[in-house]
């Protein structure tokens, strides 16, 4: 369990180097991809398979789709991977600096362990997570009702930034 | 400096000019300070210079000497002599009578210095140095005396003097059997 | 500090560097905020599971509605940028000299 | 009863400010008036103020009493308290009437003097400033409220000595007039300054009843400044000649008769200070005899007849000053009660002939004007005598007896010797005064204007005529003088006076018979120079002190310190340092993304790292 | 942009703000921000210009940044302390971290660099909304924090303070100026925020009050630059001559209204023995105050050569609201004698 866990860590900040060390977008949706799926196990070691679930479908049912088709938008003509000199100097340098800061905030990590809390299974049907995201029905209607209308905003939003392609364009789509 | 200031006002008023008219609102913007051409030149070096900057300070070449080139900053300044305005002549018809000066004459480095309610150089009938030496010579007499004076008071009593215990009867060898006759002091 | 607390830290300033320091995409930029965004939404819930304090639990949903949303209206921008200025490059992104 | 007083006195002061006031507050009123409006209410103002000034003088004889009443609080800080007060003694009280009896005559002579200026409403404004001002300073008991009146003199004495500014000459005397009592000023201030800081009061009577100390020479000798400078006494008195460039009855009434006492009358009022201090009493002392001696010398060899009359002035308050240094402060104000009279009408007489005669002032070009002018010359010869001395004229009463208390005291030989030498000199002048305007044959432009027909002028002139001779008398009877005065005496000290006049008088009267004579051309002499160009002392000090100032003005405080180094270190350095400052800090700004964050991720390192290590 | 979508946004803008206002949770007001955020971009980039695009996207980019880096400070305090709420941060690192991300959403140097550029894209109504109403949320944040950092918070001041002045000495631009003028007023404010919060607050509402009366003047001149201000005295007269009154008040210039949180902070700075600080940004002020002087001279001194035709505007009626201009203006020039009401309410 915690070498799973610590592997997972250590992928995800992995992941995440990949994608601050600037390649090019479609390297960088992939390394997102990679942290994404890579949280969803850490979040069900955690023990939390539902949100699991939930940041699986978003991100990579819902938001990468998006974003790889921007990707393609503003495509590259010479794209940037792992290849690149450029990144990989950048990869070692976030490297080297997570590896520095780690000795400095490092703490007895070896005696660590996890395990998933999951008091509640005892006594429920649920996961802990399933419950307290449903509660978001229940006791925090105002919230349901901001993030819905947050949700539509940013529909006018999108739809206000993308509109007037006829005014001031270079190039129309 | 206001000299060339007013040269310019000359020339511009008796031109008439347009041109004039900017020369004139740019003699103005000087009253801040100098303006950039407004500025003496260079120290003149070479006859020709000299000519020139006399020419530029309407003197004559023989009458022009700048001021030594010391640094200072007055550059090829005419150094003008160090006459008041009230060594001028009060009758003559100077364009300006209150300045005692006339357009186009070069003002003097230190003008302020020599107007009229201020330091005048006019000749006096007794020379400056015995001028000098009479004043502060009465004047250090009058305080000699006065500290002399001070030493040797000026005093003339109008009564004699009066001493206590029968004017100091005893004292004076007296005879101490008789009774002195009695005399009365003034109380004080 | 844990190695969960230090692992989603330096996830996240990893993407705000990356965000930071050298960019040629206004995508890439894009890419790493919702690196940021991954991994505050990891922390969030991590830390709701750890305590085990279900209730709280509606926070990285939320959050991850916020994230979608901030990050539609990023990429809006994209194309509106892509519209006005033809390319996505960030150097191109300098009108304000003066 | 005493509040009666009070209350009585007060409002009889508070009548004459506004009395003397009104014409001027009508003037405000009314855009155009009429002429000579002005004057016809400054003459009325001024009498009436005469009467309230004499029911005064009147009460204050039946109750003799010593008061200040306080009218209102000006500033109560709680530190320091002001009150509008005002002082009722013998020498405001006696003051009063004689200033403005003098002012009345004066103002109602200036008619005739100057009918013709244009701006004649405005002169009698600017006289009855001065008058207001001068009852402000005789009633102040509170140094502030004396010096309002002390400043409002000096003010209208430069106006009025600038009177014709057209005239260079007349601007460079008003020049003169107000440098030299600024320089006074400065004392008066410092003195005040001294009081407000130690004695923690302005308070005149506060100021006496508290304890001295030997620190009070230092505001004792800025007091003595300020009566140098106003006063007119040696060192700072190149004004007082000068100021005759003023119109006549300005120099008659400001620079001979009320304002130039004002510094003498300083030093009266602060006498009890200085009572019982030698040192401070021996520069009195001192300062006053040079005055007096320098300007009787100044004053032989003048030929300008304003000249004479102004060094005669110059002259008899040095004799007021050596009064003071006497530690006779009463025959100090009785002496500036009797001079006021007989100099004022010396003035007017002197007027009168310079108007008679087209503004000749030199008395070489005058004689004859016994026959011409009776009346005015009858007066003129009056105020002479009372000006010498004589006997029982106004003059003698406080001359003579300053110059017995002089020699019945314990006091610097020099002084002594000093002053009688000035005593004969005014013979001197004084005849040579008398000898050339008015006797002999008239040496003067063959156009005789002349007549006595004007009553403006010759009433005024009668009047203070008859003051001359009879107000000595009684202003000796009615002032009881608080200070022992000398009772007995030898003849020789008590017939001093008189001898050297008279010495003064024939040696006088001999020189001047001699200048009839043709005798051999001589080239003037020096101690003739020194005597005419008044001591050199205005050429010398006029000319060097300009000099030097200007002169490190230049070079200093212009080319070194301004065009150099504040230019250097103030706008330049300003300008240098900022700008490229300002450079570096717009060109962080290109346009770009990067920065914004790069900055914030940089800041918040540094932040955080010395947070970091702030904490553990 | 239609007047419905504008009635959206603005909505949006405002219940973002409020939302914000009344958090006492990290998330909450968060939330508040973002959608404050969103709300704010179509506003911005409504003329579809590409300068308004990329001030929109350069807006967009800083402020998203700052609320996942408040989030993150949040979230860390949390996993520190266990604790969510505003009010109770002590945990110093935290502390820290979450000062800068606000300080880079109100735009203090030296995250300043965002602020002239984004608002030099916009008009000057979206420039007013802007530089007054959008600095509000993370304000407040600010105020509520406890425990601040002093030294940190002076730091930054003092280097808003100087950078607002040598910023706008260089600029001809009026938005840029109005930017730098804004940061070194902020400067002022986080100078005195350690000490006394009401007085942060004085200052806050005294800015307000100043820059929207000087956003509105410019607007009613259309002027965007020192040039176009010369000519205003064709267009508007008596705003003219108003107008170097409002821009002195910017400076701090006694007796006008912006001198009073200037007075106040330099005493309280005083009062807090920070006598070389106080002195120090004392003088920082004379730099802002350069290029105010600079407008005012530009605007009333000097007179643009005009033809004919461009002297008439002021004939025409202005179809702006004027009331809101005027009532402004008056408080920015007038308000100097209410300084002591104002400070007593504020400290109630």
């Amino acid at each position: 369990m915690t070498y799973i866990m610590l592997l997972l860590l250590m992928g995800m900040i992995m992941g995440l180097v990949f994608v601050a060390s600037n390649p090019s977008p479609y390297f960088g949706a992939l390394g997102l991809v990679a942290v994404a799926s890579v949280g969803c196990g850490i979040l069900v070691n955690y023990g939390g398979s539902f949100l699991s679930l939930v940041l699986f479908l978003i991100y990579l049912g819902g938001m990468l789709v998006v974003f790889a088709y921007s990707a393609a938008l503003a495509a590259d003509p010479f794209p940037e991977g792992l290849g690149n000199w450029f990144v990989k100097l950048l990869v070692v340098v976030y490297m080297m600096g997570i590896t520095s800061f780690s000795f400095l905030f490092s703490g007895k990590w070896h005696e660590f362990s996890w395990v998933p809390v999951d008091e509640i299974s005892e006594f429920s049907v649920f996961r802990g997570d399933v419950g307290g995201v449903a509660l978001m029905y229940s006791f925090g209607g105002i919230f349901l009702i901001i993030g819905a209308w947050v949700l539509l905003l940013a529909l006018f939003v999108v739809l206000e930034l993308t509109r007037g392609f006829n005014s001031g364009a270079f190039r129309a789509i | 400096m206001a000299g060339v200031g007013f040269r310019r006002w000359a020339q511009a008023l008796s031109k008439g000019r347009r041109p004039g008219v900017s020369a004139l609102l740019a003699g103005c913007r000087a009253a801040s300070g100098i303006s950039k051409d407004t500025l003496p030149g260079p120290y003149p070096r070479t006859p020709e210079e000299r000519a020139a900057a006399a020419k530029k300070y309407n003197l004559r070449v023989e009458d022009y000497e700048p001021y030594p080139d010391d640094g200072e900053g007055c550059g090829d300044y005419p150094k003008l002599p160090d006459i008041s305005q009230q060594e001028r002549d009060p009758w003559y018809q100077w364009d300006h009578p209150d300045l005692r000066r006339n357009w186009g004459e070069p003002m003097h480095w230190d003008f302020d210095m020599f107007i009229r309610n201020r330091v005048d150089t006019s000749p006096s009938p007794v020379p400056w140095s015995s001028m000098c030496k009479q004043l502060f010579g009465f004047i250090g007499f009058m305080l000699f005396m006065f500290y002399v004076g001070e030493k040797f008071k000026f005093y003339l009593p109008v009564a004699p003097k009066q001493y206590p215990y029968n004017n100091l009867y005893l004292e004076k060898g007296g005879d101490p059997e008789k009774q002195p006759e009695e005399v009365k002091n003034f109380e004080i | 500090m844990t190695p969960v607390h230090f692992a989603f830290s330096s996830a996240f300033m990893l993407s705000l560097s990356g965000l930071a320091f050298y960019r040629t995409h206004l995508l890439s930029a894009f890419l790493c905020l919702e690196g940021m965004m991954l991994s505050l939404f990891i922390a969030i819930s991590l830390w709701a599971l750890q305590l085990d304090t279900t209730g709280f639990l509606t926070s990285p949903v939320l959050l991850l509605a916020f994230s979608a949303c901030e990050a539609s209206a990023g990429l809006a921008l994209l194309v509106a940028t892509a519209r006005t200025h033809g390319t996505d490059r960030l150097q191109n992104l300098n009108l304000f000299q003066c | 009863m005493k509040l009666f007083y009070a209350c009585s006195a007060s409002t009889c002061v508070v009548l004459i400010l506004l009395l003397l006031l009104y014409p001027v507050i009508l003037s405000f009123i009314r855009s155009k008036s009429p002429k000579f409006e002005i004057y016809y209410h400054s003459v009325i103002a001024l009498g009436l103020s005469f009467y309230i000034s004499m029911m005064l003088l009147l009460l204050s004889l039946i109750l003799p009493i010593n008061m200040t009443v306080t009218i209102l609080p000006w500033t109560n800080t709680d530190v320091f308290d002001m009150d509008i007060s005002l002082q009722f003694d013998l020498y405001s009280v006696m003051f009063m009437p004689v200033a403005l009896y003098v002012t009345w005559q004066i103002l109602e002579f200036a008619y005739t003097y100057m009918h013709a200026d244009p701006q004649i409403n405005r002169f009698f404004k600017y006289l009855l400033i001065f008058m207001t001002a001068m009852i402000i300073f005789v009633t102040a008991n509170n140094l502030l409220q004396l010096f309002i009146g002390w400043e409002i003199m000096g003010i209208m004495s430069f106006l009025l000595i600038g009177w014709w500014h057209g005239r260079a000459d007349a601007n460079i005397a008003a020049l003169q007039a107000m440098i030299y009592n600024r320089v006074g000023d400065i004392g008066l201030i410092y003195a005040m300054a001294w009081f407000a800081i130690i004695h923690n009061s302005w308070d005149i009577q506060h100021i006496f009843q508290l304890p001295q100390n030997e620190k009070i020479n230092l505001p004792l000798i800025a007091l003595i400044i300020a009566a140098t400078g106003k006063s007119a006494q040696f060192s700072l008195h190149p004004w007082l000649p000068s100021a005759m460039e003023g119109p006549t009855p300005v120099s008659a009434l400001l620079h001979s008769s009320t304002m130039v006492v004002a510094g003498i009358f300083l030093l009266v009022r602060m006498n009890p200070l200085m009572e019982f201090n030698p040192t401070i009493l021996t520069i009195c002392l001192c300062l006053g005899a040079l005055t007096t001696f320098f300007s009787a010398l100044c004053a032989l060899t003048q030929n300008d007849i304003k000249k004479i009359v102004a060094f005669s002035t110059s002259s008899q308050l040095g004799l007021m000053m050596v009064a003071i240094g006497l530690n006779q402060p009463d025959l100090a104000f009785l002496h500036i009660c009797t001079h006021a009279f007989f100099k004022a009408l010396l003035f007017l007489c002197s007027g009168s002939f310079i108007h008679s005669l087209n503004g000749e002032q030199d008395i070489r070009k005058m004689g004859g004007m016994l026959y011409l002018m009776p009346i005015t010359s009858s007066c003129f010869t009056l105020s002479i005598l009372s000006l010498m001395g004589v006997p029982f004229m106004t003059g003698f009463f406080s001359k003579d007896t300053i110059l017995e208390a002089m020699s019945a005291s314990y006091v610097n030989i020099w002084a002594i010797t000093l002053t009688l030498m000035a005593t004969s000199f005014t013979a001197v002048y004084s005849l040579r005064l008398i000898f050339f305007v008015l006797m002999g044959r008239p040496r003067t432009k063959p156009v005789s204007t002349m007549n006595e027909h004007d009553p403006y002028a010759i009433k005024p002139l009668v009047r203070l005529a008859v003051a001359s001779i009879i107000t000595g008398c009684l202003l000796v009877h009615y002032m009881v003088p608080p200070k022992m005065p000398v009772i007995t005496m030898p003849p020789i000290l008590k017939l001093a006076a008189l001898i050297v006049s008279l010495i003064g008088f024939v040696i006088a009267l001999g020189l001047a018979f001699m200048a009839n004579k043709q005798l051999k051309p001589k080239p003037p002499s020096g101690p003739h120079h020194f005597s005419n160009m008044l001591g050199f002392f205005p050429t010398i000090i006029h000319r060097f002190i300009p000099k030097i100032i200007l002169t490190m003005a230049q070079k200093i405080a212009s080319k070194m310190i301004d065009q150099t180094w504040l230019k250097k270190t103030g706008p330049k350095a300003a300008s240098n340092i900022n700008k490229p400052l300002a450079t570096t800090t717009s060109n962080v700004q290109r346009g770009m993304i990067k920065p914004y964050i790069t900055l914030f991720l940089l800041t918040l390192t540094i932040a955080g790292i010395l947070v970091y290590f702030t904490i553990f | 942009m239609s007047p419905y979508t504008l009635t959206i946004m603005i909505f949006g803008i405002g219940l973002g703000t409020t939302i914000t206002l009344m958090s006492s949770h990290w998330l909450l007001a968060w939330m508040g921000l973002e959608i404050n955020t969103l709300a704010m971009l179509p506003l911005m980039s409504q003329h579809n210009h590409p300068r308004a695009v990329q001030a929109t996207t350069k807006y967009f980019l800083t402020q998203a940044t700052a609320a996942a880096m408040l989030l993150f400070a949040s979230t860390t305090n949390a996993w520190i302390t266990g604790e969510w709420a505003i009010q109770q941060m002590t945990s110093l690192i935290p502390l820290t971290m979450i000062t800068m991300p606000l300080t880079l959403k109100i735009g203090l140097a030296p995250m300043h660099s965002w602020l002239p550029e984004v608002l030099q894209g916009l008009d000057l109504n979206t420039g007013l909304i802007m530089s007054t109403w959008q600095k509000l949320a993370p304000f407040a944040l600010l105020l509520q924090i406890q425990a601040n950092n002093p030294t940190l918070l002076i730091t930054l001041g003092l280097l808003s303070t100087l950078v607002g002045g040598w910023g706008g000495m260089n600029q001809t631009q009026l938005r840029k100026i109005l930017a730098y003028s804004s940061i070194a007023h902020l400067g002022w404010m986080m100078l005195i925020l350690p000490f006394s919060p009401s007085l942060t607050l004085i200052t806050f509402i005294t800015y307000i009050i100043m820059t929207c009366s000087t956003f509105m003047i410019f607007e009613i001149n259309k002027a965007t630059n020192i040039n176009m201000l010369a000519t205003s005295w064709a267009k508007a007269p008596t705003l003219t001559s108003l107008t170097p009154l409002v821009l002195l008040s910017l400076g701090g210039l006694p007796p006008l209204t912006g001198f009073m949180p200037k007075w106040l902070i330099l005493q309280e700075l005083t009062k807090q023995e920070l006598t070389t600080t106080a002195t120090f940004v004392a003088m920082t002020a004379l730099l802002s105050l350069y290029f105010y002087l600079r407008l005012s001279y530009a605007m009333t001194l000097t007179m643009a050569p005009n033809n004919l035709p461009g002297t008439i505007p002021w004939r025409l009626q202005f179809k702006s609201f004027s009331m809101p201009l005027a009532t402004t203006t008056m408080a920015s020039i007038t308000l100097l004698p209410i300084m002591p009401a104002m400070s007593t309410l504020l400290k109630l």
